[in-house]
């Protein structure tokens, strides 16, 4: 009888604990990774079984039936993961596709950086570059007033001359082109992070060892707390 | 017992304030001489190591014994005759850089409690119903606008030549009777006003032909115009001026 | 009364709405965007406002509470989000490699506050607050999204412009910018002898992690400092 409440009760708090972890698992969370997980918490020693992990979602789904949540946990071939019910997949769909349709891939983004740096240009110079075609891309950019044609440039066949617009500058809180940041800006701020990194590295470890072989007069500043008196 | 690590100091005026604190110091009221001499003792042991930041501890402590020379020497006094304390803009600075460094603990603080939070994993699972992209695309366009389109498109293809032969629906007789009537009641038409009362090109062409059969018969006369570009046509009889055997 | 009845329907039917598109969103969903999707799907004419929002967000969560859930809606970033609470961090940490994700640096906090009270802000001006030379840790905020370039000073030279993102929104769960926490006055500083006493709470809130970590940070020296006798 005790057993029995005792089993009861853990049951209940592994509830939110597994809840927990399905929401926040990067992928579909298989059982035995919600038991490893508790185990490694909680002690080797926790009862906790697939088929209790099994109950505790099909709990939580009810529940959440009987709450009119908008959400379940589903049972996939690898495992357990939250979703949001059908009925809300116009709304979902809608937010999902306004949010691909804004975001500037990393390619528009390339070709934007290089009209900004190297307007007026044209389209064969840009592809020269970049090394693709980039028609698509340039209507794109084209578009979203992100860029604009400006005149023909006097070499043959005329082509069109692509150049940034005041949206452009007014997104990036420039007052003009002049004020993208310059190549030794670029520079300054690109430094190569993992050479920093380990050159840092050595230094704290060389730090380490001085500080060991300097103890003895490291604890000469310590000393000097204890006689504040003296100074001056 | 305890050790100093080196690099706990993010800089010269953290150094400062690790003094300040440790040995109980009033930061209005700094031991200059005292301070300088711990910080150079510091400084000894970083220019060892040739720490990039070194440069910046050597800075401080250049200002620390500028100050130190400023305390030795007469008061100096600003424009309203206050004393001034060669200690006061270093005060400020520590002050200043103080506030901060502790607002750095208030994000370490909130650092640490987002930390337990854990955003949603995956998001493969939802159910999303995106509508056709033919449906974003056409959206707000009838049929009415379609047809509308389709118009305007044939309208812009270049035309061909036709060479389709057409029943006249008008004659020569009866635009040489149209003119001889309208000479009758007026004695002079410009040739432009004639024709701009006729939509088809067929009936200007049939007239244009009339009023040189009514030339050629002399039954009409024709004179410039005051108007540029245009003529006026004039009655005649038996190619006689009318006006003139008036 | 009938129109009543037909409001509170409503209310009710979007209750669910907003909570799935809060669930399906990977990043913190601004009020407008809800609306948005509700109106593109439903007609433009519905009648929900940013106020509506936020109230049926405070209804949900005192469902949530009271139904015992692990995640709540969080408002940071300019919008809304789920998150877990708390109390379940030591069992997704075990599963994500969240936890292993180092903690900044005290000279990156220490710059990043600087940024975020006095933004826009330019390097010099940093480097002048802190009396040192940031480089490499302003390098290292822009590469961890959690500051940006947004244009130049007007100042000689017309140094380039720091602000803070919404990445750094996010990070420290922080609604808008206005919610930063108030630097105390310099008057308040100077009243206050022994200052890092005052933070003692919130250290021993990290206690449990720092140790854990064994991350050579300042607040550790600050511990042992302060806990001498106990620790020797």
């Amino acid at each position: 009888m005790t057993l029995q409440f005792i089993e009861w009760k853990m049951d209940k708090i592994y509830t939110s604990v597994i809840e927990a972890l399905i929401f926040a698992s990067d992928e579909p969370l298989p059982s035995s990774e919600i038991m490893n997980a508790i185990k490694e918490i909680d002690g080797p020693d926790i009862e906790i079984n697939a088929n209790d992990i099994e109950e505790t979602v099909n709990e939580l789904n009810s529940k959440y039936e009987n709450e009119d949540k908008s959400f379940s946990i589903l049972k996939i071939a690898e495992g357990y993961t939250f979703g949001t019910k059908h009925e809300y997949a116009k709304y979902v769909g809608y937010l999902s596709n306004e949010k691909s349709k804004r975001r500037l891939s990393q390619a528009a983004l390339e070709t934007l950086s290089i009209v900004a740096y190297k307007q007026p240009i044209t389209k064969p110079e840009v592809e020269s570059i970049r090394g693709v075609n980039s028609d698509y891309i340039i209507n794109t950019l084209l578009e979203k007033s992100l860029i604009t044609i400006k005149g023909r440039a006097e070499t043959i066949g005329r082509p069109l001359l692509y150049v940034t617009t005041v949206e452009f500058l007014k997104y990036f809180g420039l007052s003009s082109i002049k004020d993208l940041p310059k190549p030794r800006e670029i520079e300054d701020i690109m430094k190569d992070e993992d050479f920093l990194e380990q050159k840092r590295k050595i230094m704290m470890n060389q730090l380490e060892e001085v500080i060991e072989e300097d103890e003895g007069s490291f604890q000469q500043i310590d000393e000097k707390e204890d006689d504040d008196d003296t100074f001056e | 017992m305890y050790k100093i690590k080196l690099t706990e100091f993010e800089g010269p005026l953290d150094l400062l304030l690790f003094f300040i604190k440790r040995d109980e110091i009033d930061i209005y009221d700094i031991p200059i001489s005292y301070i300088t001499k711990n910080f150079i003792e510091y400084l000894q042991f970083i220019e060892q190591l040739d720490l990039e930041a070194a440069g910046d501890f050597i800075l401080m402590a250049s200002t620390l014994m500028q100050i130190k020379v400023r305390m030795l020497l007469p008061k100096e006094v600003d424009e309203k005759g206050e004393e001034i304390d060669p200690r006061a803009e270093l005060v400020n600075a520590l002050l200043e850089y103080k506030r901060y460094k502790e607002m750095a603990d208030e994000f370490s603080y909130l650092e640490s409690n987002q930390r337990k939070v854990s955003f949603r994993g995956t998001y493969e699972s939802d159910e999303k119903e995106t509508p056709p992209d033919y449906q974003t695309l056409l959206k707000n366009i009838s049929l009415y606008d379609l047809i509308k389109a389709f118009k305007n498109a044939l309208m812009s293809v270049p035309k061909p030549s036709m060479h389709q032969i057409r029943k006249l629906n008008v004659s020569i007789d009866e635009q040489i009777n149209y003119i001889t009537n309208l000479l009758n009641e007026k004695s002079e038409v410009l040739f432009l006003e004639l024709i701009n009362k006729f939509t088809e090109k067929i009936r200007i062409v049939v007239t244009f032909i009339a009023l040189l059969e009514l030339v050629k018969i002399g039954k009409i006369g024709l004179k410039e115009s005051d108007t540029f570009n245009d003529f006026a046509i004039y009655r005649m009889e038996n190619g006689q001026d009318i006006h003139i055997s008036n």
